[in-house]
């Protein structure tokens, strides 16, 4: 849930990074936080210090600055991927303010897809069990995958996103669509959470 | 003037030990020695009666009692230098007395400690045998003992800490903070009697804080 | 130590200094993360702080099942070589949860009594909340875009 | 000692001048197993402070190469704590004012906490 400190001034909001097993969730994280600046991205929790196993990243927060008067945060997470996760899956949706949707381009995966697509909905209710209405953009991964391999984007929406929600594509080995997709999706949190202002309010 | 104002105040410790320094003046110390024990009734902490017995008891050449009376004053007063030399003085003409000496800081294995708050050894030792390594690591842990029992006082409201005791099997040790920032340790067998420690280790502190100042 | 709330730090700092906890994680009563301090991988934060606010929801729901009216002040478990304290408070922010690891060097007591003491000093320290619509100023938008435009670099 | 005896050892004891109350602690866990005491006496936080003090005085002997602690007493400025130990983990501590009967208590806390074992 998006916290707001009037004091001090300072706004933080949480993005969670949904989608089915292996669509590409963690490799979304690192390739943001590889084109971010070291001083925005927060100083985040050191990892397991097993030499050379690649740490698990699930977790990043992403400073951006002063706007408007007001110093902006941004978490991010990846939701965890394993079975009995189920509880911490919950946990971090009741408090997401966004959603970005990692499904895999792949013909063969679409039932995955699917079907991650309705846990998120099953587990996107507020603490009282109503269903909430949170922003989500879709981003199609592994494009850059061979094309008889790949399923198409009118394909993909018509099974995925009959709402019309923003959609990219990208290409996670070279990061192509992921910031333009966070953008989209940061921007539509923070109108949701100000809906349209009053002129001057 | 004592005995009217004794009238209005019975119960005050400072009113009963008037009197018996009155009574003691007078040379009846039966009557003076009845006065400091009302006192003490009064008030089991009061060191004025307790040097007053030690003093009608040393008068009557009783070393033994004066002895004990001083020892008792000083548990309660380890920094009043007045019963440290009283002590001295008591012992020094105690027939057959071994005059216990005030452990030296530059000695090693005085069984003296001086530590600061980081836990670093200004002075002394523990051990017999001078060996700083267990020095220094006592230094260490007394740190957190010192900082420990002014965090009890802090928290539980009882002001600054004036000394603490731990008796194991073998052991007395006293703990003393000096100035703001150090304390020191006295390490002894089980045999010393408390109030002999708690003398010996008031100054011992009053020593240390002196060598302090010389320092800085 | 990692804090969202950074008027949490001071407590939380003394918390860990004077129980001598090794690691402490606050949280919301629904599990959302406030502050921690221990935890290497933000994975396990999660979890820890998913089965603590389930935890302390089971033993509210089992206390009044027993009939304890108020409820259980804390939920403790004492390991052989390490304790875990679990414990609910106010805010002005609404009830937070506090989970505490600590070894033999620290203790129930000690956890319970400068636990105590966090509580108050958080209760004291938070800054009232403000509604969104009050506080957002025209132009938000706007600023906002251009800073993510110059933190993504798409100019 | 059962445990009715141990609320009467304790009642004995607060029974002296000065003494503001008296417990039985475990030790390990800083938690009270028994006490008696004044209302503004914050017997909870006695307890973890004087267990955590009891330890720190543990590692103190350890290191000086002496047996564990048997008593302890701390005198400060507006108060005393003493403690004398019982069957582990238990200990029988005392919180007193610092012009209590200090040499009474400890004797009596003494003779207690070894009726404890």
């Amino acid at each position: 849930m998006a916290r707001l400190d009037a004091e001090r001034r300072e706004l933080a909001a949480t993005v969670v990074v949904y989608g089915p097993p292996k669509a590409g969730k963690t490799t979304i994280l690192h390739c943001i936080r590889d084109r971010v600046t070291p001083e925005r991205r927060g100083g985040f929790a050191p990892f397991g210090s097993d030499a050379g196993v690649a740490p698990l990243l699930d977790w990043l927060p992403l400073d951006l600055g002063t706007i408007a008067g007001w110093h902006a945060r941004v978490d991010l997470y990846a939701i965890p991927d394993q079975r009995h996760a189920d509880a911490t899956r919950r946990l971090i949706l009741a408090d997401a303010d966004g959603v970005l949707f990692a499904a895999d381009s792949q013909a063969a995966r679409l039932g995955d897809n699917v079907a991650a697509l309705a846990s998120l909905r099953d587990n996107l209710d507020d603490h009282d069990g109503r269903p909430r209405d949170v922003p989500v953009v879709f981003l199609y991964t592994k494009a850059d995958l061979p094309g008889e391999l790949l399923l198409g984007e009118i394909a993909m929406n018509r099974s995925l996103n009959p709402q019309h929600h923003p959609v990219f594509s990208c290409s996670a080995l070279r990061g192509e669509g992921v910031l333009e997709a966070l953008h989209a999706v940061i921007m539509l949190l923070m109108r949701h959470l100000a809906p349209v202002r009053e002129k001057g309010a | 003037m004592a005995l009217a104002g004794l009238g209005h105040y019975p119960s005050v410790a400072d009113a009963h030990d008037l009197l018996a320094r009155i009574r003691a003046d007078q040379g009846d110390d039966a009557a003076a020695i009845a006065a400091w024990h009302a006192a003490l009734e009064c008030d089991p902490a009061h060191v004025g009666a307790r040097k007053g017995l030690a003093f009608v008891a040393f008068r009557a050449r009783d070393f033994t009692t004066a002895e004990r009376q001083l020892e008792l004053a000083a548990m309660h007063a380890p920094h009043d230098a007045t019963v440290m030399v009283a002590l001295d003085r008591v012992r020094s003409v105690q027939p057959g007395a071994v005059a216990e000496d005030v452990p030296r800081l530059t000695d090693p294995a005085s069984g003296l400690l001086l530590y600061d708050m980081q836990g670093m050894r200004l002075a002394g030792g523990v051990g017999d045998d001078g060996d700083e390594t267990l020095a220094d690591a006592v230094a260490a842990e007394g740190a957190g003992l010192t900082r420990e029992a002014a965090r009890l006082t802090r928290l539980l409201g009882l002001g600054r800490t004036r000394h603490f005791l731990v008796e194991t099997a073998d052991a007395r040790i006293a703990m003393i903070p000096v100035a703001d920032d150090a304390a020191l340790l006295l390490h002894r067998g089980a045999a010393i009697p408390i109030g002999r420690l708690l003398a010996l280790a008031g100054r011992a502190a009053q020593a240390a804080d002196e060598w302090l100042e010389r320092m800085r | 130590m990692r804090v969202l709330e950074p008027w949490v730090a001071a407590p939380l700092t003394e918390l860990l200094g004077e129980s001598g906890a090794r690691l402490a994680l606050i949280m919301t009563s629904a599990g959302q993360v406030v502050a921690q301090h221990g935890f290497t991988r933000s994975l396990d934060v999660m979890s820890a702080a998913a089965l603590g606010a389930g935890i302390l929801a089971t033993t509210g729901e089992l206390a009044n099942v027993v009939g304890a009216p108020s409820g259980f002040g804390a939920v403790v478990h004492q390991g052989g070589q390490q304790g875990v304290w679990l414990a609910g408070f106010d805010t002005p922010r609404g009830r937070w949860i506090g989970l505490v690891v600590f070894g033999p060097e620290s203790s129930i007591g000690l956890v319970r009594l400068f636990f105590a003491r966090f509580a108050e000093q958080v209760a004291r320290a938070a800054p009232p909340l403000v509604p969104v619509r009050e506080v957002l100023a025209e132009g938000f938008e706007r600023e906002l875009d251009q800073s993510l435009r110059a933190l993504f670099g798409a100019g | 000692m059962n445990p009715e005896e141990w609320s009467d050892a304790l009642r004995q004891l607060t029974g002296i001048t000065g003494v503001l109350g008296a417990l039985i602690i475990s030790a390990d866990d800083g938690l009270v197993v028994a006490e008696t005491a004044i209302d503004e006496l914050a017997t909870a936080d006695v307890a973890a402070l004087a267990a955590a003090l009891v330890s720190r005085a543990a590692r103190c002997t350890a290191a000086m190469r002496s047996a564990v602690p048997s008593s302890i007493h701390l005198l400060a400025e507006q108060g005393a704590v003493l403690a004398v130990a019982g069957p582990p983990p238990l200990w029988l501590v005392a919180v007193a004012r610092h012009d209590a009967e200090l040499g009474r208590l400890r004797l009596l806390l003494r003779d207690f906490a070894g009726a404890l074992r």
